[in-house]
């Protein structure tokens, strides 16, 4: 959020400086974005799908034969954060669109830039807002269903064949987390308005999901898998929960390799674009 | 003097928040300077005056029709906004042209005035390059050149002179005199009082929302005879003057400047305090005499403490 | 500090001395409406199209010709299941009028309005003797042409990429559809791009709704019943003749309203949701935060 | 000029010449003097025909099904068309490019049914001449407005069973007696008769351009069709399902890269057609529900969509050949679909 719709605060700078420098931009930004009651609505929205699998995982403990309709097993935790994902990238929208834009249109990276932060502070610092913002609709709630599943049916779950449950929800709340908000932050950093950037990461995210659409009923080939982000997302997913879908057969090595190359790429364009001076030829 | 501008029980709320408080005012041709510290309602006036908002209450005439809803008004009314905003692709010259072509000109007119603009604020060197890359001075001369290209009768500077180095401030406080003398009403807003001293002695003072005074600075200072005129006055022989003045029945108190050749003297009533001196300041050598608090900044500090 | 009163001579009690000419402009009329649009229109197409942001649209709405491009040449080696017509129907069906064409509209229509208030540069155009509904139409025709100079090549070069595979004969019979498709596109511009700047003009933030439009109502294009008539994809996808037949969902409900229906339709929204834009944009003050 | 202009003009200037071409392709195109899929020759037919049916001997001969199935089935193929060719000069496979077959009534030529075959292509004339003059007992030729027309069986009355003629180098016509003189007569004198049937040319001009095969006609060309079918009961029960009276018909259908059918219906009015698509429809679902026997129909009802646009029911087909195969009784195919594009 721009520095000028802040209300001033004197920044004291105590020494010695602590290591973790960007914790500030982030808490700041994040109690700025947590204000906001339509943020609020939407994240209620996201939770919605927990509550679902909740009922979903008492009803199948409650009535077994209804576990054959909608079974409970290391799958649905897969299905569960596919379907976040959709979630993830509304929002980072709503909280990572402007992030760096709105600070490079007002010039309020300025400020940040001659506090003593570096720009990898001031990066990290942004970067953990959409990390937050995505793990609090990924990784909390998938962790929170398992624990309730774990507690409903112990006898289901309390397995050690089923114990790799946990880190898989980590693990891939993490990857989808971390990719999404990596590409919002450099899409962010692209632009000088908000919106701008905002449908700038719609329209990349989707329109890749488009293209791989229409390879798929052109040609019907696996490898189309790999050009959308949200498909990569979706084969590890399918990899980590061994859920078996046609749409995507690939190994889970390309579409790791597919979505560290565009990590790399983001913080590639990070790297150029944080800049406290931008110069106009 | 006929009004250009009037305020007839004019307010403006945003919400909770009163910006304008039934407000009655007018304000002719000539300079006008629109004084008051930030948040004081100075931007909602002249943005009531440039129809840009609509009063909550009462009514806000500009050349005899309403200035919200009447954009025909801007034939004849130039507007330089506050916001350092443009649009960085274009040059200046592209700028201007842009907005002479908004008000009505054909291109050949439109090009005739933006030269004569740019010449106005000397930017023609500068009208081929991009706004984006112009300094700080540049980028308020190339809005004040918008907001006279199309030769308006009404004119609404806010902060003209803010982030402007001493030699272009000093050239806008000219153009803006010579605006006011050729009979446009000029009315400049401004929180520095000093800018606004250089191009008017007319002020209207803005206080929470109310016009606190309005009228020329000094006719405003002599209303308030109970508050004491300070005299600073520089000798050759700082004691000689203090002995020969003490004892004049004006002199309310004395001081001496640090440096010894300056005494400052609290008096109530100055006009006969400066005939009764005349002569110990020939025998004490005095170089220099002046009324440090006879200007805005004491005037405005004093009506804003009451 | 020595402060010099230089009083300012007040001219004394007349009218201006020397009242500007009015050089044969009408001062006490706004300037016509058109000769204000067109103004508008220049000043808003010079940072429109040539703009970083339009490099993001040139790759949405120029992809098919590439894929086309590619579906061409890799013919041989890479056997497609569907055919070269099927497939530019899925290309003007599916990819242009319901996704990249809307999302084209979302991208440009909320912010005609929105990026001057944002910029801060709205002051310059609302200080001009003009009417705001024409710095609207100027804005509204800049979107359209930048749009439409980004869609329509892309979409003539994917037909003949497309069609003239098995050579020029045969061609002439699906003529009327190329100038079909590209009619029914510049209808997809004009009424998104209308329902989009009301959508600006209206929100703060329209981004996030516009989004939740596009992608979830109007998939009620594809229900049964009276539902498709309330979204604007199921009028204009029913103008389109070669529709693609396996659209998924659509495949068990798809309903193709009538043609007239349609036309009238798709007028009536582009003119109510331009006149609802206009009406409230000249309503609107501006109050830029200091 | 500044560079916004630039692209403006410049994508002008795309659409533009987009349009011309397009245009120019419009009106130079040498099929455009004919109607939809009809050649100009085929004008001359009579102004009665109810329906016509097309064949692009070319990319029927090209596409996989031809190649995969039609010429494995005949294993006697080659031979017969080298004696055909050695007799007439004709290859089918090389000098056909398209067959027409128009005609007033449904059903085979001679039982009540009428048909007249067009055939175009490059043919040695005299050689095909001489081939029907000495192949066949009891031909004999006239003429009628300078084009010699060969009868079979001719009687005594003049009238034969059968004819055929050639309207041009490049087209024979062969059919009843009196419907190949009747067109004769019409291309003689440089007629379209067939203009005049307003009904008949709007449906061609319906046809889906470059089709591998079509067909249009109005009721007549489904008299004959079942006016009910049985209940899903099955044939034995006395409830059946009554078909709503289909005012035209237009086929249209590929074969490559896969089988390809587009179908449409026009009825009687809006809730005929709803009715007629739902008939559809439950046929498909039919064909699924049986699905768990044979997975093939799963995969085969899948690929048909039915869907109605006011009046008209349109049931699209798109059966891969993969399907096509699976639904082939188990035996060894012999060759796999060459990639033809």
């Amino acid at each position: 959020m721009p520095i000028y719709e802040q209300t001033y605060r004197r920044y004291e700078a105590r020494a010695p400086l602590r290591t973790v420098r960007f914790w500030p931009i982030t808490r700041e930004a994040l109690r700025l974005i947590l204000a906001r009651r339509a943020f609020l609505g939407l994240l209620l929205v996201a939770w919605g799908q927990f509550l679902f699998r909740v009922i979903q995982v008492y009803v199948v403990t409650r009535l077994p034969e209804a576990g054959r309709v909608l079974p409970i097993d290391g799958r649905m935790f897969g299905q569960f954060l596919a379907i976040q994902t959709l979630f993830t990238l509304l929002l980072s929208i709503f909280g990572g669109a402007g992030l760096i834009a709105n600070d490079l249109r007002t010039g309020a990276i300025l400020v940040y830039l001659s506090r003593p932060l570096t720009r990898r502070d001031y990066v990290l610092g942004q970067l953990g807002v959409l990390l937050a913002l995505n793990l609090s609709v990924t990784l909390v709630p998938g962790l929170l269903l398992y624990l309730i599943a774990l507690a409903l049916a112990p006898d289901q779950f309390a397995k050690w064949s089923l114990a790799w449950i946990g880190p898989a929800v980590v693990l891939h709340s993490l990857v989808t987390s971390l990719v999404m908000s990596l590409i919002a932050l450099a899409v962010s950093s692209l632009s000088r308005s908000a919106r701008v950037a905002g449908l700038g990461f719609f329209g990349l995210v989707f329109g890749l999901e488009i293209l791989r659409g229409v390879l798929r009923a052109l040609y019907d080939r696996p490898e189309s898998a790999l050009l959308s982000v949200q498909a990569d997302l979706q084969s590890l997913g399918n990899a980590l929960f061994g859920i078996t879908d046609r749409a995507f057969q690939l190994p889970w090595a390309y579409p790791a390799l597919v979505l560290t190359a565009v990590s790399l790429a983001c913080l590639a364009i990070l790297r150029a674009r944080v800049r406290a001076v931008e110069i106009v030829r | 003097m006929t009004a250009t501008m009037e305020f007839v029980r004019a307010s403006r709320w945003y919400g909770p928040v009163i910006a304008l408080n039934d407000v009655t005012t007018t304000v002719g041709p000539g300079v006008t300077g629109l004084l008051g510290p930030n948040g004081a309602g100075k931007s909602t006036f002249l943005k009531l005056a440039a129809g840009q908002l609509a009063p909550s209450q009462g009514e806000v005439r500009v050349l005899g029709k309403r200035a919200w809803g009447s954009p025909e008004l801007f034939h004849r009314v130039g507007v330089c906004p506050e916001p350092d905003a443009f649009w960085e692709g274009l040059t200046g010259l592209q700028f201007l042209m842009a907005l002479l072509r908004l008000t009505g000109f054909d291109d050949a007119e439109c090009r005739r005035r933006a030269d004569h603009a740019l010449e106005q604020v000397a930017l023609t060197e500068a009208r081929d390059r991009k706004i984006g890359g112009y300094s700080k001075g540049m980028r308020q001369r190339i809005k004040m050149a918008q907001s006279l290209a199309h030769d308006p009768q009404v004119l609404l500077l806010d902060e003209p002179l803010s982030g402007m180095d001493p030699v272009n401030r000093r050239r806008v406080v000219d153009l803006v005199k010579k605006l006011g003398r050729e009979g446009r009403t000029v009315l400049v807003s401004s929180h520095i009082l000093h800018e606004v001293e250089a191009m008017t002695r007319r002020v209207l003072l803005i206080h929470n929302g109310r016009i606190l005074a309005e009228g020329d600075v000094r006719e405003i200072r002599d209303l308030m005879d109970e508050h004491p005129h300070t005299v600073a006055l520089r000798a050759r022989d700082p004691r000689a003057l203090a002995r020969a003045v003490v004892g004049s029945p004006h002199v309310l108190s004395l001081t001496f400047g640090a440096e010894g050749e300056w005494v400052t003297v609290q008096t109530a009533r100055p006009d006969e305090f400066y005939s009764s001196v005349v002569d110990a300041a020939v025998e004490a050598g005095v170089s220099e005499m002046y009324s440090p608090d006879e200007n805005l900044e004491s005037v405005f500090k004093y009506l804003v403490a009451r | 500090m020595s402060a010099s009163p230089a009083a300012s001579r007040v001219t004394p009690d007349s009218s201006p001395a020397s009242a500007p000419s009015t050089d044969g402009r009408d001062v006490t009329r706004p300037v016509t409406f058109w000769r204000a649009a067109r103004a508008v229109f220049d000043l808003s197409l010079e940072g429109m199209v040539w703009s970083r942001r339009s490099l993001l649209m040139v790759a949405l709405l120029g992809g098919p010709a590439l894929l086309s491009l590619a579906f061409r040449i890799l013919l041989t080696r890479l056997p497609p299941r569907v055919g070269a017509f099927d497939f530019y129907g899925v290309v003007v069906a599916f990819y242009y009028v319901r996704n990249a064409l809307p999302l084209a509209a979302l991208f440009y229509a909320t912010a005609l309005i929105a990026d001057e208030v944002e910029g801060r540069t709205i002051t310059y155009l609302l200080t001009r003797p003009i009417q705001r509904v024409s710095v609207l139409a100027g804005k509204f025709a800049a979107y359209l042409v930048t749009t439409l100079a980004l869609a329509l090549p892309a979409v003539v070069i994917t037909f003949f990429l497309l069609n003239t595979i098995r050579g020029w004969s045969g061609i002439g019979a699906i003529v009327p559809e190329l100038f079909r498709d590209m009619g029914v596109m510049v209808l997809t511009l004009v009424v998104y791009g209308a329902f989009f700047t009301l959508m600006g003009v209206l929100l703060r933030r329209p981004v996030i709704p516009g989004l939740l439009f596009l992608f979830v109502w109007e998939l009620l294009a594809n229900a049964p019943g009276y539902l498709p008539r309330f979204t604007i994809t199921a009028y204009l996808r029913s103008l389109i003749h070669h529709r693609p037949p396996d659209e998924g969902l659509a495949e068990i409900f798809a309903q193709v309203l009538p043609t007239a229906l349609c036309l009238e339709a798709v007028g009536a929204m582009i003119v109510v949701f331009l006149a609802g834009a206009a009406w409230i944009f000249s309503q609107r003050e501006y109050v830029l935060d200091q | 000029m500044t560079r916004s202009r630039l692209v403006v003009l410049g994508s002008t200037v795309v659409v533009a010449a987009g349009a011309m071409a397009a245009l120019g392709a419009l009106y130079l195109d040498p099929a455009r003097a004919a109607v939809g899929p009809l050649p100009p020759q085929a004008l001359s037919l009579p102004a009665g025909t109810r329906y016509v049916m097309g064949l692009d001997v070319k990319r029927f001969v090209a596409s996989p099904l031809y190649t995969k199935y039609a010429a494995a089935r005949t294993a006697n193929r080659p031979q017969a068309f080298a004696e055909l060719e050695e007799k007439t000069g004709l290859n089918p496979e090389r000098d056909l490019d398209q067959v027409y077959i128009a005609g007033t009534q449904a059903g085979v030529p001679g039982r009540g049914g009428d048909a007249l075959v067009v055939v175009t292509g490059r043919f040695d004339r005299a050689k095909v001449a001489r081939a029907i003059e000495t192949e066949r007992k009891g031909v004999t030729s006239k003429n009628v407005s300078g084009t010699v027309v060969y009868l079979f069986d001719e009687n005594s009355a003049g009238k034969g069973t059968g004819a055929t003629a050639f309207l041009d180098d490049n087209t024979l016509v062969m059919g009843t007696q009196a419907s190949v003189e009747q067109t004769v007569v019409a291309r003689a004198k440089g007629e379209a008769p067939l203009r005049d049937n307003a009904a008949l040319l709007a449906l061609l001009e319906g046809v889906k351009p470059g089709s591998t095969f079509w067909m249009v006609g109005d009721k007549t060309l489904l008299s004959n069709m079942p006016k009910a079918i049985p209940g899903p009961g099955g044939p034995g029960t006395s409830q059946s399902i009554e078909l709503p009276a289909l005012k035209s018909l237009t086929v249209t259908g590929d074969l490559e890269p896969q089988v390809t059918l587009d179908i449409t219906g026009e009825a009687a009015d809006e809730p005929a057609a709803k009715n007629l698509a739902d008939v559809v429809r439950g046929f498909v679902a039919l064909a699924s529900l049986q699905a768990n026997q044979k997975p093939e129909l799963k995969q085969l009802a899948s690929a048909i969509s039915v869907t109605t646009e006011a009046s008209r029911v349109h049931v699209a087909a798109r059966v891969p050949y993969e399907v096509i195969d699976s639904l082939q009784p188990k035996r060894a195919s012999s060759a796999a679909p060459p990639n033809a594009p």
